[in-house]
């Protein structure tokens, strides 16, 4: 059952590749499913000519440390920023459009700005990214911290509880499962501001590697990595969702 | 010696008047039972003096400090949805009740949290919770979820415990019980206390006074025209001789 | 399938660079379809901002034909198996890719530098072939990095790049900078990276008319443009609007560009025996690089065809070739 | 206090402008504000000299117009997949796993699969925002739909209600403040899968003119419409939030 | 003539046994008491009987027909956390209580929807809730929810109507209301009605059985080792004569 849409998309793909391949054998646009195959463990094997190392987990390895530094800020800023508006109507007031304001530039179209801010290097990857996952963390966990109901925190203050307590004993537990989830929804857009950064300045990187390779359109290639890409991030969200359940037995289930 | 002084308050909902030109002086250490129909304004009033809302005219001051903005430790209060933090277990919860108001970070450590455990457990076996200590609320029975809202409120030994129908969802056997260790918890920490309850005898049997909500004025075409008030306050020590409340004028407490 | 296949309606792609400007000028003023008329059929001239992603739908049949250097031609359509004609040799690079380093200093001193560039595109090629001129090789520079030819003005000004290869306009653009130094050009390896329009050889084939059209229509914008006429410089003028710069800014990268306004000079150019060399060439430095398709066994694995009938690599799998035929018709005043 | 941060971010600019034009005047990373002003009044006014068209105006019509339907297509999509996946376990078991990867492709390294399947045209820039914002509003729906107590679809099955009634009249209406809510928060991604859909092949819209004036780093242009982009968003996001606020008066009030 | 029929169900939570043995048979038409100390179980049978659970071993059936597998129009029930929707007005909640069952899209048009408003003003005004008519529930007091959610449930006139301490939140005036609005409805569509209740003198008021739920066994140190069953089947009519259950055997109905 679970696996039955994930069949008929490798159906659609196998045929509509076979229907290509048949009117031109060297077509490089939907590669047959042996050629991936091939490809990928030509990828995930053979050292490069040049250096020596296999680039694919060289790749894999420098855009997962770039792609966990960026989320991690991104949900740290999230956390400390979504909490602070959410709990305190002063700081409400004066973030909340601002916030809302900053969540809609689309920070692809400033990236010469940040180039200037940060560089060419590492630091410019991971501000793409957290610049790009922030302002949509900070914006639910706010809205999340809202809907925690008006009894809990009253309830606390009636226990004596200071601002700080609400916010690391009651609000912060209670939105912790959420900051979770909403990290798990970010982490395709992580990837995306990832491959963007990569694409743009980079000598190395899965999204550096997709980019290279469009130069010839070797979509065997770009495929193998999309393809791990979306396993990796899968893992990931499925490691956090298992994480969260244990963490916060309390919690309802996740759904997705 | 008026302890809690509430002067000539009046609430109103979306232009509906609800309570009007309620006065009443309370002195440190009295038991105030309040009955009303449902409906009439009971749990507004108790909101009123948790200071979780402000009264649309007049003040409430416990012990001459200036009218109070938010709810804090000194008022302590269960709710008519009794509720709990649900990220807590049931041992938690209770030791909410004592390290919110009293540690920094919310949070014993060492041997003052041991103490802490030990004290909650003794609690929980008082209100037969114990064998619940590591669960989480949501595993509670209703009554069971009451007890614990109760025990908590109590842990914090506020001055003024504001109690919204606390028994309501308890049987006669325990009921008994909770009244004891309500009364006990009292008689340690002298606090004043305010409950909300629709159980006349209950009412009398553990108020020093009984105040009666209900509208004085009424018009037949438009129900709602007029808000409650004190109708009468009766002294529960004196086998139950009504007095008619003077609703303009502060009433003196009744109790010797 | 070798199914003759006519066809009325034909689309071909082109990207912003200053010898393909008159694609552009060609749709917005009418002469395409003139001469589209003219012939029965119905071309459409469709501008992609991502030069590589107008030559990746090319390859995957989306255009009958596309504006691209003789390098990309290689790499991506006829590396991937689309039989691909070069029917308009437009220009060849006379100094509009650059080598330019940040302060002063010669070739030689790029080593031990990083270089920003579009990696595996001319600029990479134009690398390889400054540093073969001093004796150096790829592996000498502190490396080489990708990057986005839309970002490399910005990227210029950060302090991390020590040096670019980058082509017109954003050349002028980074040599207005005061510290640009430019190092090697074009001009230093003449006709070696060209600018065509190639198209599908089957569909070319199939419909000469197509052929016929485009040529002729873009033979006459190059009259136009050649003549310092009002409407000469006024479709020049046009032409660097578009391109985000004024009539001075575009005249002077066409400076360093040799366009053949003239198709007789394209004809003798396609027909020169420098031609086959220079492929041969690119086509080493692309098997270098792995870009002739992963599984490519050798540098020659892929044929192309030469007007005298010649192929280098292997003639048993030409996949691009160039015919100067339809750039005669117009030198003959045969359109 | 609201205008605060923004006064800020300009006063950097600013200043920031200052400096690099006083370093290089011919500098055009950072153009002085009125320099931009300037170039906004241009843009906003003068006609292009080829078409005879105001660019700016043709761009932002034809960008809200894809927009729009992208969003529109990706809300309908992601109400009735949410739904689905949340009210029927069958089918949440069927298919989320699925839309959990899905959600993790980065659609923008398929584009060339892209568009040889929608075309060049207008669908394919709306598919690429359909495609980019819908897992995500699926999963947030479902989640959303779960996050419905169960005891309201209990009283809704107890009242008779079919499945269907389920749907539209308890968990529709409950989600649908929450729909808005997802919608304004992938308003900025929406936008970012617009502008690279118009950047790569497109002869109008905003994302067109960013990438076509990006080449000579005018950034006098980009900003101008970055603001305007952004401006253009906020609008939408506000509008979204009073209607939420005022079709559904029952829901809480919306954070940011 | 039995009509339902408890056959010897279990049911555990985390293994911890809570209802042990129990069987039952009431007739057609019966009205059965339940009480028992806080945490016995009450609920928990309740939810068995309304087939929101699923019991661990043994099975109930309604008319014969097999054991529901979810709940449905045949059943109705009021919570003891008294919930009603939250996203409709008071007068739209109780005409849920026709239209849900009634009218495929959930909803009346027209003449219908005319005469459904027409009713449930009718009731409201029974209710004490006419003026209230237009509001959303989170206005009403505690009481003013709970006699709302009564009456939702009994406009769908279900055959078997299951009620959670349901006037535990009334003042004495608008209980006895209830009562006799209950005991109306109950006469005019003869629904079998199930109450569970920590009032003594409430349950023999309205039953015709009172069941009294408890432990049998009892391990002092481990009081949570056996589950609870029905310890005494009072017959309410007989002047309260205690008769002891028989847990093993299923029960006749006593009602003549
Ligand atoms: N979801 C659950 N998970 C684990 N234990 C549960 C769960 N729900 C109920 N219980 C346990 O089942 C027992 C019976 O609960 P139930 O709610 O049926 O009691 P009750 O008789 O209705 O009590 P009350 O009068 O207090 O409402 C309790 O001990 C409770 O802890
Ligand atoms: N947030 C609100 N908005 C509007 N009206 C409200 C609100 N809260 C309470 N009311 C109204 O105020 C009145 C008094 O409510 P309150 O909850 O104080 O009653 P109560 O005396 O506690 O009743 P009960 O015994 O049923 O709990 C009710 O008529 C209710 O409709
Ligand atoms: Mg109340
Ligand atoms: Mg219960």
């Amino acid at each position: 059952m679970l696996l039955l849409p994930f069949v008929a998309v490798l159906a659609i793909y196998a045929i509509a590749s076979d229907i290509r391949l048949s009117e031109n054998p060297r077509d490089k646009l939907l590669p047959a499913p042996t050629t991936i195959l091939e490809t990928a463990q030509r990828l995930v094997s053979e050292p490069d000519r040049r250096s020596g190392e296999i680039l694919f987990w060289k790749d894999t390895a420098i855009s997962l440390q770039r792609l966990a530094i960026g989320v991690g800020l991104a949900a740290a800023l999230g956390l400390s920023f979504g909490l602070a508006i959410g709990l305190f109507p002063h700081i409400r007031a004066t973030l909340a459009g601002f916030v809302a304001v900053l969540s809609m530039i689309p920070p692809l179209t400033l990236l010469p700005i940040l180039f200037i801010a940060f560089g060419l290097g590492e630091i410019s990857k991971i501000a793409l990214i957290a610049i790009g996952v922030t302002p949509f963390l900070i914006r639910d966990m706010s809205q999340r911290v809202l809907e925690i109901p008006a009894e809990q925190i009253v309830k606390a203050q009636t226990l004596g509880a200071s601002s700080l307590i609400i916010a690391i004993r009651v609000a912060i537990p209670q939105i912790l499962p959420r900051l979770i989830q909403a990290v798990r929804l970010s982490l395709g857009p992580a990837w995306l501001f990832l491959i963007a950064a990569e694409a743009i300045a980079s000598d190395a990187g899965v999204g550096y590697r997709i980019f290279l390779v469009r130069r010839f359109l070797a979509m065997d290639v770009i495929l193998t990595y999309v393809v791990w890409i979306t396993a990796l991030a899968f893992i990931m969200d499925y490691t956090l969702k298992r994480l969260s359940e244990g963490l916060f037995p309390w919690a309802g289930k996740d759904g997705l | 010696m008026s302890y809690v002084t509430v002067d000539d308050i009046h609430q109103s909902y979306d232009g509906r008047p609800i309570l009007e030109r309620v006065s009443l002086t309370v002195e440190k250490g009295a038991f105030v039972s309040i009955v009303g129909a449902s409906g009439c304004g009971k749990s507004t009033f108790l909101r009123l003096l948790l200071a979780q809302e402000r009264p649309t005219r007049g003040d409430i001051r416990i012990d001459g400090a200036p009218p109070a903005q938010e709810p804090g430790r000194e008022r302590g209060v269960v709710f008519q949805k009794y509720s709990v933090f649900l990220h807590m277990t049931v041992c938690e919860n209770l030791i909410a009740g004592e390290s919110f108001g009293e540690s920094r970070w919310g949070r014993f450590f060492g041997a003052k949290k041991r103490a802490a455990r030990e004290r909650a457990l003794q609690t929980l076996e008082r209100i037969g919770l114990a064998h619940m200590a590591d669960a989480y609320p949501a595993a509670l029975s209703g009554g069971m979820q009451q007890r614990l809202a109760i025990a908590q409120a109590l842990t914090a030994r506020p001055r003024v415990l504001l109690l919204d129908e606390p028994f309501g969802a308890l049987d006669p056997g325990t009921r008994i019980a909770m009244h004891d260790f309500l009364l006990e918890m009292r008689q340690e920490t002298g606090m004043t206390v305010f409950m909300v309850t629709h159980d006349l005898q209950e009412g009398f049997k553990l108020g020093d006074r009984v105040l009666v909500f209900d509208k004085p004025r009424w018009d037949p075409h438009e129900p709602e025209a007029y808000g409650a008030t004190i109708t009468y306050d009766l002294d529960a020590r004196r086998d139950n001789v009504p007095t008619p409340a003077a609703p303009d004028a502060s009433l003196e407490g009744t109790h010797p | 399938p070798a199914m003759a296949e006519k066809k009325t309606e034909f689309k071909v792609a082109w990207s912003i660079y200053v010898g393909w400007m008159p694609w552009g000028y060609l749709e917005d003023s009418g002469i395409m379809d003139k001469w589209a008329d003219k012939y029965g059929i119905d071309v459409e001239i469709v501008q992609i901002n991502d030069y590589v992603e107008s030559i990746n739908l090319y390859t995957a049949g989306e255009f009958d034909g596309v504006s691209a250097t003789n390098m990309d031609t290689l790499s991506i359509p006829a590396g991937g198996g689309v039989d691909t004609t070069a029917l308009i040799v437009g220009d060849f690079s006379n100094g509009n890719d650059a080598v330019i380093v940040k302060g002063d200093g010669g070739l030689a001193d790029l080593k031990g530098k990083s270089v920003n560039l579009v990696e595996l595109s001319v600029s990479h090629y134009l690398l390889a072939r400054a540093l073969d001129s001093v004796g150096l090789r790829e592996a000498d520079l502190a490396g080489v990095v990708n990057t986005s030819d839309a970002d490399m003005i910005a990227a210029y000004a950060t302090d991390d790049v020590e040096a670019v290869v980058t082509w017109n306009p954003l050349v002028s653009e980074i040599l207005e900078q005061p510290n640009a130094t430019k190092l090697f050009d074009s001009s230093d390896i003449p006709g070696e990276i060209i600018d065509l329009m190639v198209v599908n050889t089957q569909t070319l084939a199939d419909n000469p008319e197509f052929g016929k059209a485009l040529t002729g229509a873009w033979y006459e914008v190059m009259a136009l443009m050649a003549s310092d006429t009002p409407e000469g410089v006024a479709a020049r003028t046009a032409m660097g609007v578009a391109s985000g710069t004024d009539l001075a800014g575009y005249d002077a990268q066409l400076a360093s560009t040799e366009m053949f306004y003239d198709p007789a000079d394209a004809v003798a150019f396609t027909q020169s025996a420098d031609l086959p060399k220079t492929m041969v060439n690119v086509a080493n430095f692309l098997f270098e690089k792995g870009i002739l398709g992963e599984g490519a066994p050798s540098a020659d694995f892929i044929g192309v065809a030469y007007p005298d009938g010649s192929v280098t690599g292997d003639p048993d799998n030409v996949k691009f070739r160039f015919d100067p035929s339809f750039m005669a018709m117009a030198a003959d005043g045969a359109l």
